[in-house]
């Protein structure tokens, strides 16, 4: 996945979390569709930001095996 | 929130469809479990197996077993074949179809854990075999009890009435867990040697969501 | 929603690095500071990060998005005061979690680790146990009914006793460096996950943070009942601590120790609810 | 008081303890499957004792599930136990069924289809069995399978015609009678297929 994509999933998943929030607490939007809503994007929110802060991106490589 | 069967016990009802008196519903709980299942089952489509490392004995050199996906494809299918079975025990409003799923689940478990050649593997997938076939009797015996005692076997009739036989529940969730078998016989069969990590998963997901699905059953009814 | 998730992942890794230094303490060490845990998952966050050639990459990846979406899930669900038994239900998936995180990748090491998880099926009985204890008591398993329960009744902790020991017993076997945590073993490098490194080690520790907060909540919640947040905290740190010691004198056990241990537990809660259901 | 059904509950479950009992004093693995059957009936037996019409409706999706299991688990028997069929020669290798079969499978299949129906289609499936196991069968089997799809397809659109245009009743029961008699001709003709083919 390029960066740039990370970047774009971030921040898209992130302005979504905190309007479900703001909405849950004014009332627009019901509390089960905010929690809900919250469940499914803040595993692509924080995996996304993990991504983004990572060194690198690379292939896969043959992993460690041990001793 | 309205409470699904006025019960304290899986949350609220979200929809259910009626067809005469067999409801199947999706409460908050039987939903999340539907939602798990569905996950697990699109895993197991779309993953690639994993690839096996096995080390060279007696040296330092290790290799990684490369799998071609066409050799997979009957674990894939009956992995598949199994979560279809777990969506509709998770979802199905009629104690007979949920015990028809269950031993589904059963058959798919079997087929799942044979599918290796190994021959270990194929010793421990006959005697879990044996054990789902003689969970079968307390399946259906329990489900069979419950019609007679109560005329229906509805979940959504039978639900809050405290109608059914305990000795019943108890024949269910001995049946249940008679079919849900299949991780320890996994265990058993040191499967860490035979490929296919999201299919074997999947015996796993399917007996766990079965197992939780027996649990509301009997609380509910 | 995200406020909460953030705060109690911090909470919960920040716990974790007290039970570090608890254990440490009473071993006569000084230990790693409390905030060490934080600091390990950023780094392992800035970390390089690949998916092993060898690996199921699909599974390999959604499990870490799965680990942090049931407990978000949990925790929420402990918010809106939803079913117990939903509860159970993901703490069940948690259990396919670390399952499918040791299949993953094609190491032996976490297919040991994963290996043994299904073994310690026995590790679930206890919170079953303990759920249908509070059926008994409650009639009901809404976590909202629960503490409407212990306002009019006081805490369940002293009548639901055995129950409390059921869900302490399960907090215990899901805890880092616990007598019962032979999945992460350190015979197996570092058991089922072993082979996820970088970002996914990183988002899997702050999953287990997460779920760390939510156990221990729970049973403050289901046991003592609502009593404010500063106090609940308070409560929070004490039962960690208590877990920190007994992390600290017990050894790690054996597979075969740590399966019997659990089972005779929930069958001696069995009984217990046998006879309160019989006679009472 | 006992009622019926209780004695009867009774009655099951001594056989189900009597059941269990030899499966867990056998100790060969193909002994234990056969057990495992006669464990199977027992659930029949459970489930007969609602003695209203829904158990008849529950004992046929139960034995359909439990002779799968059992089909697969002797597969899994096989392939444990390396066990490979040997291809007999036929024991009735005679001259009159060289000749015979054409003329007495034609007039089997033909009083079937004039018969029609459930029974039509056994006694055209009996004439198509005797036609393949005397005449060997090695692609037969696919054509048969394929035939018995499209009946089944054929029996399905009857229904539709049932409930969405009742008017054409009468066209719907021929489609499906005639489709019913397909389906059990192949079935029972599948038996016949089974005799020569080492890989059925």
């Amino acid at each position: 996945m390029k960066r740039l994509h990370i970047q774009l999933i971030a921040i898209l998943s992130g302005i979504i979390l905190i309007l479900s929030s703001i909405g849950a607490y004014l009332g627009a939007i019901s509390y089960a569709i905010s929690a809900l809503a919250t469940i499914i994007i803040f595993p692509a929110f924080i995996i996304s930001i993990g991504l983004l802060l990572s060194a690198g991106l690379k292939d896969g490589d043959i992993p460690f095996m041990g001793y | 929130m309205i409470r699904v069967f006025d019960q304290g016990i899986e949350g609220a009802g979200l929809f259910m469809i009626e067809f005469g008196d067999i409801v199947p519903y999706f409460s908050v709980y039987t939903a999340t479990l539907f939602t798990f299942a569905i996950i697990f089952t699109l895993l197991a489509t779309f993953s690639i197996p994993e690839k096996q490392m096995d080390i060279i004995f007696g040296g330092d050199a290790y290799y990684a077993k490369e799998i071609k996906p066409q050799d997979l494809r009957f674990q894939r299918f009956v992995a598949i074949a199994c979560g279809t079975a777990t969506l509709g025990a998770v979802v199905t409003g009629d104690i007979f179809n949920f015990t028809l799923f269950a031993a589904m689940i059963g058959i798919t478990n079997i087929g799942i854990v044979a599918s290796s050649r190994s021959h270990h593997v194929l010793n421990a997938a006959y005697q879990y075999g044996i054990v789902a076939m003689i969970a079968c009797v307390p399946l259906f015996g329990g489900a069979a009890m419950i019609l007679a005692t109560t005329g229906t076997l509805s979940i959504w009739s039978l639900a809050g009435i405290g109608a059914a036989p305990i000795l019943a529940k108890i024949l269910l969730l001995l049946g249940v867990m008679g079919e849900g078998m299949a991780p320890f016989y996994i265990g058993k069969a040191e499967i860490t040697r035979a490929q296919g990590a999201p299919f074997i998963l999947m015996v796993h997901v399917s007996s766990l969501l079965l197992f939780l699905r027996v649990v509301e059953i009997i609380l509910v009814i | 929603m995200i406020e909460y998730l953030l705060s109690a992942m911090i909470l919960g890794l920040l716990l974790h690095g007290i039970h570090r230094k608890v254990i440490a303490r009473v071993q006569g060490r000084p230990g790693p500071p409390i905030w060490q845990e934080l600091l390990h998952t950023l780094k392992f966050l800035f970390k390089e990060t690949w998916i092993p050639k060898t690996a199921s990459q699909g599974l390999y990846v959604g499990v870490v998005a799965l680990a942090l979406a049931i407990w978000s899930a949990a925790l929420i669900l402990l918010l809106t005061g939803g079913s117990l038994l939903l509860l159970f239900a993901l703490y069940l998936i948690h259990k396919i979690i670390e399952h499918g995180t040791g299949l993953s990748s094609g190491s032996q090491y976490s297919k040991f680790g994963a290996i043994r998880s299904v073994i310690s099926a026995a590790s679930e009985l206890p919170l079953l146990a303990s759920v249908a204890l509070l059926y008994l008591f409650t009639g009901s398993l809404m976590i909202s009914d629960i503490e409407a329960y212990q306002v009019i009744n006081g805490p369940l902790l002293i009548p639901a006793f055995p129950a409390a020991i059921a869900l302490y017993m399960v907090i215990l076997s899901k805890i880092h460096y616990g007598p019962f945590s032979i999945i992460e073993a350190k015979e197996l490098v570092s058991g089922y996950w072993t082979e996820h490194f970088g970002v996914w080690r990183g988002l899997l520790n702050a999953a287990f943070g997460l779920k760390t907060f939510v156990l221990l909540y729970t049973f403050v919640m289901v046991f003592i009942g609502p009593i404010g947040l500063p106090l609940t905290l308070l409560a929070i740190l004490i039962l960690m601590i208590t877990l920190s010691f007994v992390c600290a004198v017990t050894p790690m056990l054996s597979p075969y120790d740590s399966v019997s241990i659990q089972t005779v537990t929930t069958g001696l809660i069995a009984i217990y609810i046998i006879y309160l259901g019989v006679f009472a | 008081m006992i009622s019926i059904y209780q004695s009867g509950l009774i009655a099951a479950f001594i056989c189900i303890i009597i059941a269990f009992i030899s499966l867990y004093q056998e100790t060969d693995d193909l002994h234990r499957l056969i057990l495992t059957d006669l464990t199977e009936i027992m659930a029949l037996l459970l489930i007969a004792l609602i003695a209203t019409d829904l158990a008849e409706a529950l004992i046929l999706p139960g034995l359909v599930v439990m002779i799968a299991e059992l089909m697969a688990l002797a597969e899994i028997y096989l392939v444990k136990e390396g066990i490979q069929r040997k291809k007999n020669s036929s024991a009735l290798d005679i001259e009159v069924m060289q000749t015979a079969p054409p003329i007495l499978a034609g007039i089997l299949v033909l009083y079937g289809i004039i018969l029609s129906g459930f029974s039509g289609g056994a006694v055209a499936g009996l004439g198509i069995i005797f036609y393949s196991v005397c005449k060997g069968s090695d692609e037969l089997f696919a054509q048969i399978e394929t035939a018995s799809g499209y009946a089944w397809v054929a029996w399905i659109a009857a229904f539709f015609i049932f409930l969405l245009l009742p008017g054409q009743w009468f066209f719907a029961v021929m489609i499906a009678g005639g489709a019913i008699l397909i389906k059990v001709m192949a079935k029972f003709s599948l038996i016949g297929t089974m005799g020569g083919d080492p890989g059925v």
